[in-house]
C-alpha cells in the first residue's frame, strides 16, 4: 500500500452512504485523494461511481458519512462552497456554455474566484485577472487555435478538453473528472491522458472511467466498486491481481 | 438591413402627424361622446340610457342649442382599469364638446377626474357615486340620477318606520353598493333598527349561493340588497329559489327590479323597492314620455332611460343659455343650477353640488311593474359633503 | 457587430425628439405610456432574457410600486418626487425579495406557475382588502413636484422626466448586463449546473436579478401612477404579465433593445387594432387582431423582430455560422427547460 | 355554525371542488402527456358554457328539448372542436418551448374571447334549469340545498370515476400514463402517439367543456368566465402534481374546501387563501404532491 503521510490527503470520504429510498447506491465507502496522484475508480454501470463523485463535489446529499476538504469539514456545504475552496468537476454530459467563445467559457470559470458583482460598473470581459487565467489554461490545454469559435460548433474530442479546461480555470486543489475520455479519438486519448499527467504534479485528480487500459497506463491508485461498495483498494498491478476484481469484472470462477 | 429601425421610426412619425393632424379643424357640429356600457352586465342600462338621450334630441328636431349632433361612442365594458385611457381618448383624440357617461361608479369617478382637470363638460347619466358630487365635484361635471346613498336612505327609513329590528345587507364590493348599503344603514339605525351583518361579493360574480345560505341560517328581520342589470335578475331569482322570500322580505334600492322585471318572472312579487322613479306617476309628463318611449323602442322605458332623457334636457338647457358654446362654463352652470328640469319622474332642481334633489317613491312590485304605493321620502338632497366648487 | 445598438439608440432620439413637435396631446400621452412600459419591459428582459428565469407575475412589482406612489402620497400637501420614487421601487423590491427567496427554490413550470400565484396574491390584497382601497381603485389628486419644485402637471414635462428616466435605466441595465454580475447571470441562464460546480452562489445571483428586476418594475409603476393619478387592481393582474412578457418577445429575448422595440411593436399593434380608421365598427374585437398578431409573431419570429434582419439576410445570402456579437449574444431557444 | 350549515358548505365545497377537477384534469393530461402549457383551457370551459346556451334552442327546435340531449349534443360538438384544434393548431407547439407555449396560448384565449363575443355578443345570459332539477331538498325548517347543485356533483363524479376507470383498467389508459411519465420511451415503444395526443387532447377539451354545460345554469353565462377558473386550476394542476390524475382530484377537492370555507370564516381574505395554499404546499414538494402517471 503506498505511504500516506497525512498532510498530503486533500480529500477524505468515509463512510461515505447514498439511499435513495430502499436502494443503497453507494454504501459505507471510504476514498482518500492526495495531491500529485491520479485516484481511478471503475467499476461496471451502476456501481455507484457517478452517485459517489456526485457526493464528493456536494451535488448530491450524504445520507451518512463525512467529507473533508484540505482539513475541513464540508459535509453540509453546498457544492458552490466546496468548488470555492478548491474542488473542480467536469462532467459526464457535455456542460459547457455553447453560446459563448472558448475562451469566454474558461473566463467565465475563471472569474468564479474574482466575482465581484457588486462592482457593476466595470466591464466583465475586460477583467484582468480572469483573462490571464483564462489564457494561461487555454495555452495548457492546447485550445488556442479554436478560442474565438463559439463553443456549440468545435468537435467534441475539443469540448472535452474545453470541459477540463474549464475545471482547471478555477485553479482547485482537487479535480473530480467523470469520464472525461467518453466518446474520444485514439490520439485525443492520449493527448488527454498526457495532459493529466502533467497536471497531476501539483493537483489531486480522482478519474471515472471505463477505458481500463487507459486507467492502467495513468492511475497511481485504484478503486474498484460493485454494487455501491469497495471490493478492492490498490495499485493498478494489485487490482489486476485480485480474484473478486476478476469474478465482478470477467465472471470468471475463481 | 437597418429596415426594422427605419420603418419604427417611420411609423412613428406618421402616427404623430396623422394625431396632429385630426385635431386641427373644430366642426361647427356638436360633439357628443357616449362612455356607456354596451357589453357586460350593465349593457340593457347603457342602451336604456343612449336611447333616452336620442329620444329627447329627436324631439328637439335633432338640434340641441342650435347645433347638429354627431356621436362617437365608446364601450366603457364596465371596467374601472381602461377608463382613463378611453375617456383620454374622446377629449385628446376625438375632441368631443361634451362626456355622457357612465352606468359604474369606479368609471364613471375615473372620467370626473380626467373631466375635471381638462374642463370637459361631463353629464353622468346614473353612476351615483358620492365623491362625484363631493370632493370631486367641477363647474363643468353635472347628474342627472342620484347619489347612491340617497334610495339607501329612502328604504332605510321605510324599514325603520316599519318597526323591523335587525336587517341584513347584501351586495357587490365596490362603490356604488358599499354606499348604498351605508345609506341604508344610516337611516335604518338612526330610525332604531341595527344592521347585523353586511355580506358583500366582488363585482360581477353571482356567485350567491354560500351567502344566501347564510342569511336562511342567520333569519333576520329583513334584507337590503343593491344589485342591478343581469346581476339583480339572478340575485332575485336565487333568493326566491333558495325559499327565502316567503320567510323574509326583501328590500332594494329600485335598481333591483327596475328593467328587470320579466327577466325575474313572478320571484320578484311583492317587493319593496324606492327610487326616483316609478310605474303608474300617471303624471301629464311622464304618460307622454312613455308613449313616445314605447312608440320609438317597442319597450317599456325605466329608470335609466328617464335619466338619459333628462341629461339631454340639461345639455340642451345650457347651451340655450351660451349659444351652443360649450366652452363658457360659467354661465352654462348657472343656466343649469338655476332652471327647474321638467323630468318624466316629476319636476326637480339641481343642488350645489350638481346633483338632482328629488322625491324618491316607495314601489311594489305588482304584475311586471314597479307600482309607486307612497313616497318613501321628500326632496332628498344629496349632502355633497366636501364639494367646493 | 457594434452597428446594431447604435442605430437603435440614433432611431430612438429621433423618435423622441419628434413626438412633441408633431405628436399633439394625444401622441405625447402615447408615448409617455409605451416608455413606461419600455421600462417595465426592461425590467422583466433581465430575469427572462438574461437570467432564463421566465416570471410570470411582474405585474405584481409594477402595481406595488404604482400603489405606494398613490397610498403614500394622499396625506402629504405636495407630494416630492424625491420622497415617492425610493418609497415605491424600495417596496417592489422588498416584495421580489420575498417573491423571489421563494420562488427560487422551484425550477422550470413550477417557478413559473408560483410567481404567477404570489403575483394573484397581491392582486387580491389590493382587490379584496381596504388597503387598496377596492375594486375601483384610487386616486392621486397632486402630482408630485421634482426636486426644484419643477411640476409634473404638464404632459410635457412629465414625458421628458420619463425619457430621462428610461435612458438611465437603459445605462444602468448595460452596465450590469456587462459587468461581471451580468456576465454570471448569462452563465446561469446558459448553463446553471457548470456555474454551480466552478463555484457561484447561483440561488444569491437569481434572488439578486430578482429583487432588482422587481425595483425596476416599481419604477416603471411609479411613472404610471403619476402619469394618470389613477390606480386600480387591474394593473396587478395577469393579463398585465402576461402583456409584458408578449412584449419581450415580440422583441426579441437576450438584447435590452428587444425589450423597447417589444414595447413599441406591442403599443403600435394595439394603436393599429384599435383604431376607428381602419377597422370601423370592427374596433369592438380589437383583441382578435391582436390575438392572431401575437400567434402569428411567436411562430414565425422565434427570435423575435431582433431577428428579423439576421433572418433575411440568412434567406438572402444563405447560413452563416452564428456568430454572435459580443456583448449580449444569446439565442432565445436557451431558455431553461 | 350548526351542523346543517356546515353540511351545506361541505357540499358546495365539494361540488365546486368536482367541478374545478373536471377542468384541471384535462389540463393536467394535456400538459403531462403532451408538455403543452395551454393557457386556453378555460376558454373551452367557456365555449361549454355558452354551447349550454347556445344549443338550448337549437335542440329543443329539433329533438323537443330535455337538458340531457343539449349536454349530448354539446359533448360532440366539444369533441370535433378538440379534434381540429389538435390537428389546427396545438400540433405545432410540442417542439416549442414552454415560454413559447404560454404566449401562442395566451394569443388563443384573446382570439376565442372575441369569436364568442363576435358569435354570441357580450350580454350576461342565464341558462335554464331542468324543471326536474330545479326544486330543493328541504333539510330542516329553513334550510335547503338545491337540487341541482347535487346532480352537478354527481354528474362530475361519475365522469372522475369514468376517467378513473379508462386510465387505470384500459389499454388506452395505460397508454395514456406511461406517456405522462415518459414521452419518448412511449413513442420508442411503437405507440402511436399522434392517435395518443389527438383522444387526450380532444377528451381534455370534452370533460373541460361539459364542466362548463354543466355548472352554466348556476354560474350563468358572461363574457371572460374561462379566465377566472383557468388561474385556479393552473394551481390545482400544479399543487397535485404534473400530470397526474389523482393529485389533481385531491388538489382539486383541497382548493373547494379552503376556498368555499375561506369565504365563510375569513371573507376579507378567501381571495388570497388559495394562493397561500399553492405556495406553502409548492415550498414543501416543490414538483407537487404525486407524480406524474398516478
Amino acid at each position: 500500500m503506498m505511504t500516506t503521510h497525512n498532510q498530503d490527503i486533500v480529500l477524505r470520504g468515509t463512510n461515505l452512504t447514498r439511499r435513495w429510498g430502499g436502494l443503497v447506491a453507494v454504501n459505507g465507502v471510504n476514498i482518500e485523494l492526495l495531491k500529485g496522484q491520479i485516484h481511478a475508480v471503475i467499476g461496471t454501470n451502476g456501481a455507484g461511481k457517478s452517485t459517489l463523485i456526485n457526493l464528493l463535489s456536494g451535488e448530491i446529499e450524504l445520507s451518512d458519512g463525512r467529507v473533508e476538504l484540505l482539513g475541513k469539514d464540508v459535509t453540509n456545504s453546498a457544492q458552490h462552497e466546496r468548488a470555492r475552496l478548491g474542488l473542480g468537476k467536469s462532467y459526464q454530459r457535455n456542460t459547457i456554455f455553447n453560446e459563448l467563445t472558448v475562451f469566454e467559457n474558461c473566463r467565465l470559470s475563471a472569474q468564479a474566484n474574482y466575482q465581484q458583482p457588486w462592482k457593476f460598473w466595470q466591464d466583465g470581459t475586460s477583467c484582468k485577472l480572469s483573462t490571464e487565467q483564462a489564457m494561461f489554461v487555454i495555452q495548457k490545454t492546447g485550445l488556442e487555435h479554436i478560442m474565438h469559435r463559439p463553443s456549440g460548433v468545435i468537435s467534441h474530442g475539443q469540448k472535452r478538453q474545453l470541459e477540463v479546461a474549464m475545471c482547471l480555470a478555477t485553479n482547485p486543489q482537487v479535480l473530480l473528472l467523470d469520464e472525461p475520455l467518453a466518446g474520444m479519438g485514439a490520439d485525443e486519448t492520449d493527448r488527454m491522458l498526457s495532459f493529466l499527467m502533467e497536471i497531476r504534479k501539483d493537483h489531486a485528480i480522482l478519474l471515472v472511467e471505463h477505458d481500463m487500459d487507459a486507467i492502467f497506463k495513468v492511475a497511481d491508485v485504484i478503486t474498484v466498486m460493485v454494487n455501491g461498495s469497495v471490493i478492492a483498494h490498490g495499485t493498478a498491478a494489485e487490482v489486476k491481481e485480485n480474484k473478486d476484481v476478476k469474478v465482478a469484472y470477467l465472471g470468471e470462477e475463481a | 438591413m437597418k429596415l426594422i429601425k427605419v420603418s419604427l421610426l417611420a411609423t412613428n412619425i406618421i402616427l404623430a402627424l396623422s394625431l396632429g393632424a385630426a385635431q386641427a379643424q373644430n366642426a361647427p357640429k356638436l360633439k357628443v361622446g357616449m362612455m356607456l356600457p354596451y357589453s357586460g352586465t350593465f349593457a340593457s342600462l347603457g342602451n336604456a340610457i343612449d336611447n333616452g338621450f336620442q329620444l329627447y334630441v329627436k324631439e328637439q328636431g335633432g338640434k340641441i342649442g342650435g347645433r347638429e349632433i354627431t356621436y362617437v361612442r365608446v364601450d366603457d365594458e364596465s371596467e374601472p382599469s381602461k377608463a382613463t385611457d378611453n375617456i383620454n381618448k374622446l377629449i385628446k383624440r376625438d375632441n368631443v364638446d361634451v362626456v355622457i357617461g357612465t352606468v359604474h361608479s369606479g368609471v364613471a369617478m375615473a372620467m370626473a377626474k380626467v373631466a375635471k382637470e381638462s374642463g370637459t363638460l361631463l353629464i353622468i347619466p346614473n353612476a351615483g357615486a358620492d365623491i362625484i358630487t363631493g370632493p370631486m365635484c367641477a363647474k363643468n361635471i353635472f347628474r342627472s340620477s342620484f347619489s347612491n346613498s340617497q334610495p339607501g336612505y329612502a328604504m332605510g327609513e321605510v324599514a325603520a318606520k316599519k318597526g323591523l329590528k335587525n336587517a341584513m345587507t347584501i351586495t357587490w364590493k365596490y362603490a356604488a353598493g358599499d354606499e348604498s348599503v351605508k345609506g341604508f344603514k344610516e337611516s335604518f339605525e338612526k330610525g332604531g333598527g341595527k344592521v347585523t351583518k353586511e355580506l358583500n361579493l366582488p363585482f360581477p360574480n353571482v356567485e350567491f349561493q354560500a351567502l344566501l345560505t347564510e342569511i336562511a341560517a342567520a333569519k333576520p328581520d329583513v334584507v337590503y340588497s343593491f344589485f342591478a342589470g343581469a346581476g339583480a335578475v339572478k340575485f332575485v331569482k336565487d333568493y326566491a329559489a333558495a325559499g327565502l322570500n316567503k320567510t323574509i322580505p326583501l328590500y332594494g334600492a329600485g335598481f333591483l327590479t327596475d328593467g328587470t322585471l320579466d327577466a325575474q318572472g313572478d320571484s320578484a312579487k311583492g317587493m319593496l323597492t324606492s327610487l326616483h322613479y316609478a310605474d303608474g306617476l300617471n303624471t301629464k309628463r311622464d304618460n307622454a314620455f312613455r308613449l313616445a318611449y314605447a312608440k320609438e323602442f317597442k319597450l317599456q322605458p325605466d329608470v335609466y332611460a328617464v335619466q338619459g332623457y333628462d341629461a339631454a334636457q340639461m345639455l340642451a338647457i345650457g347651451l340655450n343659455a351660451t349659444a351652443g358654446d360649450v366652452s363658457k362654463k360659467d354661465d352654462f352652470a348657472k343656466a343649469v343650477t338655476a332652471a327647474t328640469i321638467d323630468s318624466p319622474r316629476g319636476p326637480f332642481k339641481l343642488s350645489k353640488a350638481h346633483n338632482p334633489i328629488q322625491d324618491f317613491y316607495l314601489r311594489e312590485v305588482q304584475g311586471k311593474e314597479n307600482k309607486s304605493i307612497g313616497i318613501a321620502s321628500k326632496a332628498l338632497a344629496d349632502p355633497g359633503r366636501g364639494c367646493n366648487m | 457587430m457594434k452597428k446594431y445598438p447604435v442605430i437603435f439608440l440614433g432611431c430612438l432620439l429621433l423618435s423622441f425628439a419628434a413626438i412633441p413637435l408633431f405628436g399633439g396631446d394625444y401622441g405625447i400621452d402615447w408615448m409617455t405610456k409605451t416608455i413606461i412600459f419600455g421600462i417595465f419591459a426592461l425590467s422583466l428582459e433581465l430575469l427572462v432574457g438574461r437570467t432564463g428565469l421566465v416570471c410570470f407575475g411582474q405585474a405584481a412589482f409594477f402595481g406595488i410600486g404604482a400603489y405606494a406612489t398613490v397610498i403614500f402620497s394622499t396625506d402629504v400637501a405636495q407630494p416630492l418626487v424625491a420622497f415617492l420614487l425610493p418609497i415605491s421601487v424600495l417596496l417592489a423590491a422588498l416584495y421580489a425579495l420575498f417573491v423571489g427567496a421563494l420562488s427560487l427554490r422551484t425550477k422550470g413550470v413550477y417557478f413559473i406557475m408560483v410567481t404567477l400565484a404570489f403575483a394573484q396574491m397581491a392582486y387580491y390584497v389590493i382587490h379584496d382588502t381596504p388597503i387598496g382601497g377596492g375594486t375601483d381603485g384610487i386616486y392621486l389628486y397632486v402630482k408630485p413636484n421634482l426636486p426644484g419644485n419643477i411640476s409634473l402637471n404638464s404632459s410635457l414635462n412629465f414625458y421628458l422626466f420619463t425619457v430621462f428616466i428610461l435612458f438611465s435605466v437603459l445605462g444602468l441595465l448595460g452596465l450590469i448586463t456587462r459587468s461581471r454580475f451580468g456576465r454570471a447571470l448569462l452563465g446561469i441562464k446558459l448553463n446553471e449546473q457548470r456555474m454551480k460546480a466552478t463555484g457561484y452562489n447561483t440561488y444569491f445571483y437569481k434572488l439578486a436579478a430578482f429583487v432588482i428586476s422587481g425595483a425596476i418594475a416599481g419604477l416603471a409603476g411609479f411613472l404610471f401612477a403619476v402619469k394618470d393619478g389613477y390606480v386600480n387592481p387591474e394593473l396587478l393582474s395577469w393579463h398585465q404579465s402576461g402583456a409584458v412578457l408578449i412584449m419581450i418577445i415580440l422583441g426579441g429575448l437576450g438584447h435590452l433593445r428587444g425589450a423597447l422595440i417589444g414595447a413599441f411593436a406591442y403599443n403600435l399593434l394595439e394603436e393599429f387594432f384599435r383604431s376607428e380608421a381602419i377597422f370601423g365598427v370592427f374596433t369592438k374585437h380589437w383583441h382578435l387582431g391582436l390575438g392572431i398578431a401575437i400567434i402569428l409573431c411567436v411562430a414565425l419570429l422565434p427570435k423575435g423582430l431582433i431577428g428579423l434582419p439576421s433572418l433575411w439576410q440568412n434567406k438572402l445570402v444563405g447560413k452563416t455560422a452564428e456568430t454572435p456579437d459580443d456583448n449580449d449574444q444569446v439565442s432565445s431557444s436557451g431558455s431553461g427547460h | 355554525m350548526d351542523f346543517f350549515t356546515f353540511l351545506i358548505q361541505t357540499l358546495n365545497s365539494v361540488q365546486y371542488g368536482l367541478l374545478l377537477f373536471l377542468v384541471a384534469a384535462g389540463l393536467t393530461l394535456i400538459f403531462g402527456i403532451m408538455g403543452v402549457i395551454n393557457l386556453a383551457h378555460g376558454s373551452f370551459y367557456m365555449i361549454g358554457a355558452y354551447l349550454a346556451y347556445g344549443l338550448a334552442p337549437i335542440v329543443t327546435g329539433m329533438f323537443g328539448g330535455g337538458f340531457i340531449t343539449t349536454m349530448l349534443f354539446g359533448l360532440v360538438v366539444s369533441i370535433l372542436l378538440g379534434y381540429f384544434l389538435e390537428w389546427a393548431f396545438y400540433s405545432y407547439l410540442y417542439q416549442r418551448d414552454h415560454l413559447q407555449q404560454v404566449l401562442m396560448t395566451y394569443g388563443l384565449i384573446l382570439v376565442f374571447e372575441e369569436v364568442r363575443s363576435i358569435l354570441v355578443g357580450d350580454d350576461v345570459h342565464g341558462v335554464q334549469m331542468p324543471d326536474w332539477l330545479s326544486g330543493s331538498i328541504q333539510l330542516n325548517d329553513v334550510m335547503t340545498y338545491p337540487t341541482y347543485r347535487v346532480f352537478i356533483s354527481g354528474m362530475c363524479l361519475l365522469l372522475a370515476v369514468g376517467m378513473y376507470i379508462v386510465l387505470t383498467r384500459t389499454k388506452l389508459g395505460m397508454m395514456i400514463r406511461a406517456g405522462s411519465v415518459n414521452r419518448e420511451m412511449t413513442q420508442s415503444l411503437g405507440i402511436n402517439i399522434q392517435f395518443l395526443y389527438r383522444v387526450v387532447f380532444a377528451s381534455g377539451v370534452a370533460i373541460a367543456a361539459f364542466a362548463g354545460m354543466v355548472a352554466a345554469p348556476v354560474s350563468s353565462v358572461y363574457p371572460g368566465m374561462g379566465q377566472g377558473i383557468l388561474i385556479i386550476c393552473f394551481v390545482v394542476v400544479v399543487i397535485g402534481g404534473i400530470g397526474s390524475i389523482k393529485g389533481a382530484f385531491v388538489a382539486a377537492l383541497l382548493i373547494g374546501f379552503v376556498d368555499t370555507f375561506g369565504k365563510v370564516f375569513l371573507p376579507q381574505i378567501a381571495g388570497v387563501l388559495v394562493y397561500i395554499l399553492m405556495a406553502v404546499i409548492l415550498l414543501w414538494k416543490p414538483s407537487g404532491l404525486f407524480k406524474a402517471g398516478s
